[in-house]
């Protein structure tokens, strides 16, 4: 990578694992292992949105995991603004837990019923010490505005409000400690179609006021192309193809990559009939997954050499990553 | 709506109730609409609005408690099936209408073998028996491209993946021979390139078969895809039935326009439209338009009375629940 | 003794004027079921009632002048201090048809004596020393360890067992089986169920009227009630005073269990003779009596035992209730209210609990601060015979099966007795003289003299011997005996 | 949305009051606490006050003079004169004594040690869960009578042996729960903003284990009421002059005939009590299980 | 993991179980009582228990007694039981079987009404059919059993003649403490059969089932009925373990049944250590088979649980 990008890049991740043991108890060893990330590498610049799309069950929302150190990691490194976080010191880490952020697929899900929205939203400022009492009020009355919600939700209980509303305090409470960098697994897939445009045009705000970093997670190509300045994109705890988002939707240079995007419905009916690429059988098991190519089995293109050895993420173009044996070139319209 | 053709299935007036602790819902208030032998209906609407409901009601699979249909009638090919003694509503399920449901993951029962699963629904409805009805099954099994079917008659449903067990589902309803078949949103729990093979799976079988189908879903994606027709749900009632084309040139009314807006938008990669205001609370459902409170347009008459189901063009095919429909179309 | 006059057995119609159709079978239900029916092995009283029908000893108690009557035996003759002669009854068969011998007779008292064997009634016959054939053949040697006068007392309790069928076997292997000379044959056992017995047809005596016998096991007594007025048994032993209005007829008569209260002599406050006495007139034994045991239990007469016993003295008479004179001597004693412990257990004897509570009660009133702690048998029993750990007071019950007051009181009252709660060398010289006293007339005046010391100064609070209460059904007739046995062949059904 | 402004406490008063069952037997169950804890409000007599000119009387409504007092014997006498309905409110005492008792100290130990399990996972975990199995699939009652055998009866012995297995439950349900708790986005969230372990554990995963541990407190609690009374009638619990329900029974069984009831009143007692305590918990599960079917 | 050797793994767990608890078994026994005393009748001399006590080993080191009565229990042998004087072995064979039968014969009664009774409730959730079940459910687990087999034998026995009040040999002396038995696993199994079938009859395969034209009868009973049974067997193989490990004790005793939880209680109150070491041995290794026979029962009726 070039050093003028380098000096942007907020995180980078460097040959990352992830294996969830399965089976076994503490005396006996683990029979097998979810390979649920294995080996990723990938740099997210400051101010960028980082699109992660993917079958489900492929690794997303571990990698989000693992870069806000919620899972102890199997293999690889992390770094964060330059400092490896799985090396931090407890003072470091404390600072790191102001910088970097989470929202949750379900908000709601994430707040202790009992507390209050004023509760839940000021408890990271007042983990970290940062307000209290009167001035904590403010703070939160504040962040309540700027997530497009009334201040005098303050002493409500979350399970009064409307799901595009917890989603908005959920976001609140992320951005409460002025991070630097948010992962957002899923935010929007559990909303309406109808309150999902207020959550994403907030997103989007903060982003642009606030000067925030994302990795956006989510099933829904549409969306991530709406927000996101560069996709990943994963198959089975591997990165496939990472480039700039209209690079990518121009030249797919990975074949799942085409599949995967082209399996997107079209939302005009006159272009019904314009003939797909489908993908048969299945998602393959990330359990213990065989040597090669994880797609292979699927794979149109798929010769000896894919089932054997595992193809390494190369930089095709220039920003443009691919993890392909063979030259595919998708270049047909993708709308 | 009222079409030359005579509809196969036609629900009147469609009213469904959840009798609460903390009130009456309202699940499905006065739902009106026909289908036609052959088309496809998609049936759009959040979460909530009543999809699910008003399929189960047609089949009267409303449990009560705390459900209970209050209101309508269904003719099915001539048939009244609300007037039906429930003996008979059997051969109305499966034979007449059949149903696939949103979850594959959990509509299929644990502890029997997707073969006799299938094999069930043969036996009841095509009065087959023994190795007649298992070799029917068989076949359904290959219908819906699972490979080996022989072998994989003997799974249960936890051995196969999503995609299979949505073929299931599709094959056990397809091996009641209906008349009607309703798909409850088949796709909606599946990643996007299963869902893109059941779609696919689904259009190759609608032609082989020639069935009519509802097709329930909140993907604009997918009606654009697979509907001939629309008709948009809001807060248990119906507020538009249009052509597929018309909706996404000028759906009439604001909020189906407010939806197809943001979707247009987000083609753009501009900010997209917002519809102010929350979804409905069904147990404290606005007066008059239960859509005013978030409607750019509401006047006084919105928030009092109840639009009234008009045809918008005076040839049937585009009804609309709206006292200002609007007439432009979209950018 | 008060004995209720109300349902006096003695009112029943004598047994032969049973007519020929009446009943012959009878069905018994015992309180547990016996462990064994090896007769010389255990000390159960569940399998004594089996085995006295099947088995017999060589003297057995007569019913009605407690004194031994030769069975097996035809007469006792004193050889020496320490030796004594018995013939042996001819013409005796066992159950499998073989004479009984003077070898069988010997067999069966050197097997109990052995300690190797390990009788749990070993003590009953501790003095015996062996026993062998006379050489007549008829007869049988046995020696004691001094002169012993109970000894024919004692052999009552020994039931002769065949050489031929009990020599060599492990005790387990002879456990479910029983083979004896008496008027009953065993005939089955099944297990929780019942065990069955049948008349014998050679048996050398008069043949009962009972011809089949079986029995039962039921712990409950109120169960053993309903078996009882259901019809499914004839005969529930060892029954409530309160069922006695409910039961189809009863038979009851002067039992073998005292019930008395041990004082601690060693330490404490008992130590005080006026304190020792003021808890005897505390007592309203004849209150208790009526109420709790509806009149089914005679008052101690200032002593333990019962008239009829060997060296009872009937000239004493109990202290009578007399709260006003308890609460002198407490006073006298310089008591003030230091606590007194009364230990106790439940579920051994009839009522055990709740006469312990009422006495506890009366003490209270009397002005004792008494305590009332009930402990499992096994504390009770440690504290019994643990000298260390002698509570101030501790129920007791006694039963005395020789009628002879030597039993009670080397038990009781000598200090090498394993239940004596005191240390008196006075007393003890007296009992270990009485106990080789070959002339009954010293002997019982000996005895006499002691109960009388006893009575001034009191080793225990004397309180209840109690009736045999038992039901049966209406047509039974049975006069139950003083020596608590129960023969089928006395029965019969009318 | 008005309707939903309230915390949740007072709607879930409110749905109590609608749950007719529960309601009843919680005023029932207040009476007979109240009852029982002030007893001697509610009665003249002693508990251990023997009475034998009166003994085996039944219910009357009659005032006794012979004792000097002017209650009658509501409920009858026992084999010993004493009042019945008195030593129901005293052997109460005794009955709920050993209940509440057991199943405290047996529900702070297992929540403890399930919690420990639950959040530390590992070889805490290991070693305290294959403890519960070994305890699971041993007899238990067998070995609380042992204890009882050993250490004699009485309350306080009655009580160590049934503790032997009261905090299993607890324990297994502490874990289960925490577990689910601890993979929740809760307690990530919390992680995630920075909040420590201890707040965690405290402030997070505590509180939310409360309710399904009421629940199991309450059965468990009506368990132990009933385990007392069984062992109590078989003679290795309580002793006299204590008594308890079990005990009443127990001991005036042999009087069924006679005096019915000495045995039918304290039956009556158990099965009310615990039958109150059982709808109470079943309601609290109901409500707060979520997969339960909500009418 | 194959089943065989998940068998063998549980059987192994089963061994440790047992041999754990043997050995507190015998601590506790060994530590507190004396076996003479209570063995030997009030009159006994000092020599005799000494005797006793010689011919017992008791005066031997803890460990050494310890060692020979693991070395006697891994050959089969169990002792003698001091109170009946007979191989331990053999008293629990006279009185284990039958009251296993008993057992078993209450579980059925409980599952043959349970079943039928908690599909009726569930089949009309908040019916006053279903308050009456939940109701009677509930009692049946909060009387107290022995005080239940009294009031039935005042009635079917005493009152009505019926039935034996008491006793052994025909299946008629069974009934009563069966029944007896019967109600506390009847409660329970009611209750989680209601609370299980109407998940089931919500659940969304009965919504499948009934779209195909599937009756109500056949949708309970050969769909539902099947995924309830592994919560049934559970409790009911619990119930049983529980029951025999001395729960069933007290209603024995009432009906003067001469099975093993009358034998528990005898042996308590005798002292009976070795008999009680044996009985405990038996019951914890009847409770291991039984759970492990459930877990297999399981891989029958859900076909998801593989070993
Ligand atoms: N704690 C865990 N233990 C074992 N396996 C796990 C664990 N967490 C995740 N996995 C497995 O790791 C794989 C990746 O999971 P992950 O949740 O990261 O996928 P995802 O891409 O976020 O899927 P989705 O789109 O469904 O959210 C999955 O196969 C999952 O089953
Ligand atoms: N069993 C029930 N009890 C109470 N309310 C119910 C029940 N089933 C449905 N409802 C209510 O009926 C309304 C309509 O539900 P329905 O399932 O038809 O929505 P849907 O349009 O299918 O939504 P989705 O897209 O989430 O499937 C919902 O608001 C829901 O609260
Ligand atoms: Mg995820
Ligand atoms: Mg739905």
């Amino acid at each position: 990578m070039i050093d003028e990008r380098a000096k942007k890049t907020l995180l980078s991740v460097r040959g990352l694992k992830k294996y969830f043991p399965i089976g076994g108890g503490l005396v006996t060893k683990a029979k097998s292992f979810v390979h649920a990330v294995d080996g990723v590498t990938l740099d997210v610049m400051a101010g960028e949105t980082l699109g992660l799309v993917g079958e489900s069950g492929c690794g997303k929302t571990t990698i989000g995991r693992l870069v806000l150190k919620l899972l102890p990691k199997t293999e690889g490194e992390i770094f964060f603004q330059g400092e490896d976080i799985y090396q931090y010191s407890k003072e470091q880490e404390k600072n790191f837990r102001t910088k970097a952020q989470l929202i949750f697929q379900d908000s709601f899900s994430s707040f202790d019923s009992r507390d209050t929205i004023g509760k839940i939203i000021g408890e990271p400022l007042l983990v970290h010490g940062i307000a209290s009492g009167s001035e904590l009020q403010d703070r939160v009355s504040q962040l309540l505005l700027d997530v497009g919600l009334k201040p005098d939700l303050y002493n409500e209980y979350p399970h009064t409000l409307a799901a595009g509303q917890k989603q908005c305090i959920g976001i609140a409470r992320s951005i409460a400690l002025n991070p630097d960098f948010i992962v957002c697994d899923e935010p929007i897939s559990a909303l309406d179609v109808s309150v999902r445009a207020m959550v994403l045009n907030l997103l989007k705000d903060l982003q642009s006021s606030k000067n925030l970093t994302y990795m956006f997670i989510s099933h829904d190509i549409r969306v991530v192309r709406w927000l996101s300045s560069h996709i990943a994109v994963m198959y089975v705890g591997k990165l496939c193809e990472y480039a700039e988002t209209e690079e990518m939707f121009a030249h797919r240079l990975h074949p799942y990559t085409e599949a995967l995007l082209s399996a997107v419905p079209i939302e005009d009916p006159r272009k019904r009939n314009i003939k797909r690429e489908i993908l048969l059988g299945e998602v393959p098991s990330p359990v213990d997954p065989p040597p090669g190519c994880r797609f292979a089995a699927r794979c149109k293109l798929a010769n000896e050499r894919c089932f054997k050895e595992d193809p390494v993420l190369e930089e095709r173009k220039p920003g443009h990553w691919v993890a392909c044996w063979e030259n595919f070139h998708g270049e047909s319209e993708i709308s | 709506m009222e079409d030359s053709k005579q509809p196969i299935l036609s629900v009147k007036n469609l009213g469904t109730s959840f009798f609460l602790r903390e009130g009456e819902v309202k699940a499905v208030d006065g739902v009106s609409f026909s289908l036609n032998k052959g088309e496809v209906l998609a049936l759009v609407g959040e979460s909530g609005s009543g999809k699910t409901v008003t399929a189960l009601s047609i089949l009267r699979l409303i449990a009560w408690p705390p459900g209970k249909i209050v209101s309508g009638d269904v003719n099915l090919d001539g048939v009244d099936v609300f007037k039906l003694p429930m003996k008979e509503m059997r051969n109305i399920r499966g034979k007449g209408i059949a149903m696939i449901l949103q979850e594959p993951m959990s509509s299929l029962n644990p502890s029997q073998t997707i073969g006799r699963q299938i094999q069930e629904a043969v036996e009841i409805n095509q009065g087959l028996t023994g190795e007649a009805a298992k070799k029917a099954a068989i076949d359904m099994l290959g219908v819906v491209r699972i490979p080996s079917p022989e072998k994989r008659y003997y799974n249960y449903p936890h051995e196969l993946s999503g995609g299979m067990k949505q073929r299931i589902m599709i094959a056990i309803a397809l091996a009641c021979r209906p008349k009607v078949l309703i798909a409850d949103e088949p796709t909606c729990s599946l990643d996007v390139t299963i869902q893109a093979q059941i779609l696919k799976l689904m259009q190759a079988l609608r032609k082989e078969i020639d069935t009519t189908i509802l097709f329930i879903t909140s993907d604009l994606g997918i009606v654009a895809e697979m509907a001939d027709r629309v008709a948009m749900m809001y807060a248990g009632q119906l507020i538009e039935i249009l052509d597929v084309f018309t909706l996404f040139e000028s759906p009439a009314h604001p909020y189906t326009k407010g939806i197809m807006g943001s979707i247009m938008a987000m083609k753009e990669g501009g900010r997209l439209n917002i519809i102010e205001g929350d979804p409905p609370n069904l147990l404290h459902l606005p007066s008059g338009c239960h859509f005013h409170p978030r409607c750019e347009f509401c006047q006084d008459i919105c928030k009092t009375q109840e639009p009234a189901y008009t045809d918008l063009d005076g040839d049937g095919k585009h009804w609309v629940r709206c006292h200002f429909p609007i007439k432009s179309k979209l950018k | 003794g008060s004995k209720p006059a109300s349902t006096a057995p003695a009112t029943t119609a004598p047994a032969t004027t049973a007519p020929a159709e009446a009943k012959t079978d009878i069905v018994i239900a015992l309180q547990g079921e016996p462990t064994t029916l090896d007769p010389q092995f255990p000390d159960d009283g569940n399998m004594r009632v089996v085995t006295w029908q099947v088995f017999e000893p060589l003297f057995k108690i007569d019913a009605a002048t407690l004194q031994a009557v030769p069975c097996l035996a035809t007469e006792a003759k004193v050889v020496d201090d320490s030796t004594w002669q018995f013939p042996i009854r001819e013409g005796v068969k066992w159950h499998d048809g073989t004479p009984f011998t003077a070898e069988d007779a010997a067999y069966s008292i050197n097997r109990i004596i052995d300690p190797a064997f390990g009788s749990q009634i070993l003590s009953d016959v501790s003095t015996i020393t062996g026993a062998k054939v006379g050489d007549d053949g008829k007869s049988i040697i046995v020696s004691t360890n001094g002169a012993d006068p109970i000894l024919l007392k004692r052999l009552t309790k020994l039931d002769m067992v065949q050489k031929a069928f009990y020599e060599g076997k492990k005790t387990e292997e002879v456990t479910k089986l029983a083979m004896g000379t008496g008027p009953y044959v065993f005939k089955s056992w099944e297990q929780g169920k019942q065990i069955e017995v049948e008349a014998f047809a050679d048996y050398w005596g008069d043949k009962p009227v009972i011809t089949k016998g079986t029995f039962r096991f039921i712990e409950e007594p109120v169960t053993r009630l309903f078996a009882l007025k259901t019809n499914e048994i004839n005969v529930a032993v060892n029954m409530y005073p309160e069922y006695a209005a409910d039961m189809p007829k009863i038979f009851t008569e002067v039992g073998l269990e005292t019930y008395w209260v041990r004082f601690n002599q060693f330490a404490g406050v008992m130590k005080d003779k006026n304190v020792r006495l003021a808890a005897n007139y505390a007592l309203d034994l004849q209150g208790l009596s009526d109420a709790l045991f509806l009149g089914y239990a005679a008052p101690c007469q200032g002593q333990m035992g019962r008239a009829g016993y060997f060296g009872y003295n009937d000239s004493l008479s109990d202290y009578g209730y007399d709260p006003a004179k308890a609460a002198e001597l407490l006073k006298t004693a310089g008591y003030n209210g230091e606590e007194v412990e009364l230990l106790s257990e439940r579920g051994r004897w009839l009522k055990d609990g709740e006469l312990t509570e009422a006495i506890a009660a009366q003490l209270a009133e009397a002005g004792f601060n008494v305590t009332t702690k009930f402990v499992s048998w096994n504390e009770w029993l440690d504290t019994l015979f643990d000298k260390a750990k002698t509570p101030d007071m501790q129920y007791s019950s006694t039963s005395n099966e020789f009628f002879d007051m030597d039993r009670t009181y080397s038990a009781l009252v000598a200090s090498s007795g394993t239940q004596a709660g005191l240390n008196n060398p006075e007393y003890d010289k007296i009992i270990a003289d009485a106990r080789i006293e070959m002339d009954p007339v010293k002997r019982e005046q000996m005895y006499k003299d002691l109960a009388a010391k006893l009575h001034d100064d009191p080793f225990a609070m004397y309180l209840l011997v109690l009736n045999d209460l038992h039901g049966g059904s209406e047509n039974l007739n049975w006069a139950p005996r003083q020596d608590s046995r129960i023969y089928l062949s006395e029965m019969s059904f009318s | 949305m008005e309707q939903s402004k309230k915390p949740k406490k007072t709607s879930l008063l409110r749905r109590f009051r609608h749950n007719k069952p529960a309601l009843f037997a919680g005023i029932v169950l207040i009476i007979i606490l109240t009852m029982i804890l002030f007893a001697p409000i509610f009665t003249n007599f002693g508990p251990a006050k023997s009475d034998l000119a009166n003994r085996l009387t039944g219910p009357t409504t009659e005032a006794s003079m012979a004792v000097g007092v002017t209650q009658p014997h509501f409920l009858g006498t026992d084999q010993l004169g004493r009042d019945i309905y008195t030593r129901l409110l005293y052997g109460g005492r005794v009955s709920l004594n050993v209940g509440f008792t057991v199943a405290t100290i047996g529900g702070v130990i297992g929540v403890v040690l399930g919690m420990l399990a639950g959040y530390f996972g590992g070889w805490t975990d290991m070693i305290i869960m294959r403890m519960v199995d070994v305890w699971a699939s041993s007899p238990t009652l067998l070995i609380a009578l042992t204890f009882v055998m050993i250490l004699g009866p009485g309350q306080k012995n009655l009580i160590f042996a049934l503790l032997i297995n009261s905090w299993t439950l607890f324990c297994r349900m502490a874990r289960s729960q925490v577990l689910i708790i601890r993979s929740s986005a809760m307690v990530e969230s919390g992680h995630a903003i920075g909040a420590s372990t201890n707040r965690i554990l405290y402030k997070h995963i505590m509180p939310n284990i409360i309710s399904p541990m009421v629940t199991t407190y309450i059965l468990e609690l009506a368990h132990f009421i009933n385990a007392e009374a069984n062992l109590s009638f078989l003679g290795f619990g309580v002793q006299p002059p204590d008594t308890s329900w079990g005990l009443m029974i127990g001991e005036g069984r042999k009087y069924l005939t006679q005096a019915p009831w000495i045995v039918i009143f304290p039956g009556l007692m158990i099965a009310t009590t615990v039958l109150c305590l059982n709808l109470i918990g079943n309601w609290i599960r109901d409500e707060f299980d979520p997969l339960a079917v909500k009418l | 993991m194959g089943m065989s050797k998940y068998i063998a793994q549980r059987l192994l767990f089963t061994l440790f179980v047992v041999l754990g608890i043997s050995i507190l078994i015998f601590f506790i026994t060994h530590i507190v009582g004396n076996p003479v005393d209570i063995m030997l009748p009030l009159q006994a001399t000092d020599a005799e228990r000494l005797a006793l006590t010689q011919a017992l080993g008791l005066d031997r080191p803890i460990l050494e007694q310890l060692w020979t009565f693991l070395s006697d229990f891994a050959v089969g042998d169990f002792g003698m039981s001091w109170w009946q004087n007979r191989p331990c072995m053999e008293v629990i064979m006279d009185r284990l079987p039958i009251s296993m039968w008993l057992i078993l014969l209450a579980s059925i009664i409980s599952v043959v009404c349970a079943i039928p009774l908690g599909i009726v409730a569930a089949y009309r959730p908040g019916s006053a059919l279903d308050r009456v079940v939940t109701i009677f459910s509930t009692a049946g687990i909060c009387f107290p059993p022995f005080w239940i087999g009294l009031m039935l034998m005042l009635i079917f026995a005493v009152k009505l003649g019926w039935l034996p009040t008491s006793g052994m040999g025909t299946w008629k002396h069974l009934v009563l403490p069966a029944v007896t038995i019967s109600f506390r696993p009847m409660g329970h199994l009611a209750q989680i059969v209601r609370f299980e079938m109407i998940q089931q009859l919500n659940a969304l395969y009965a919504v499948t089932a009934r779209a195909k034209g599937v009756t109500e009868m056949s949708l309970l009973f050969k769909h539902a009925l099947k995924n309830i049974m592994t919560a049934s067997l559970t409790m009911i193989g619990n119930d049983y373990c529980k029951q025999l490990g001395g729960l069933s004790a007290a209603v024995e005793v009432v009906f003067g049944f001469a099975g093993f939880g009358h034998l528990i209680s005898e042996t308590i109150e005798n002292m009976d250590f070795p008999l009680l070491q044996a009985e405990v041995f038996f019951v914890a290794i009847i409770v291991c088979l039984i759970n492990l026979l459930t877990d297999i029962l399981y891989a029958a009726f859900d076909p998801r649980i593989r070993y």
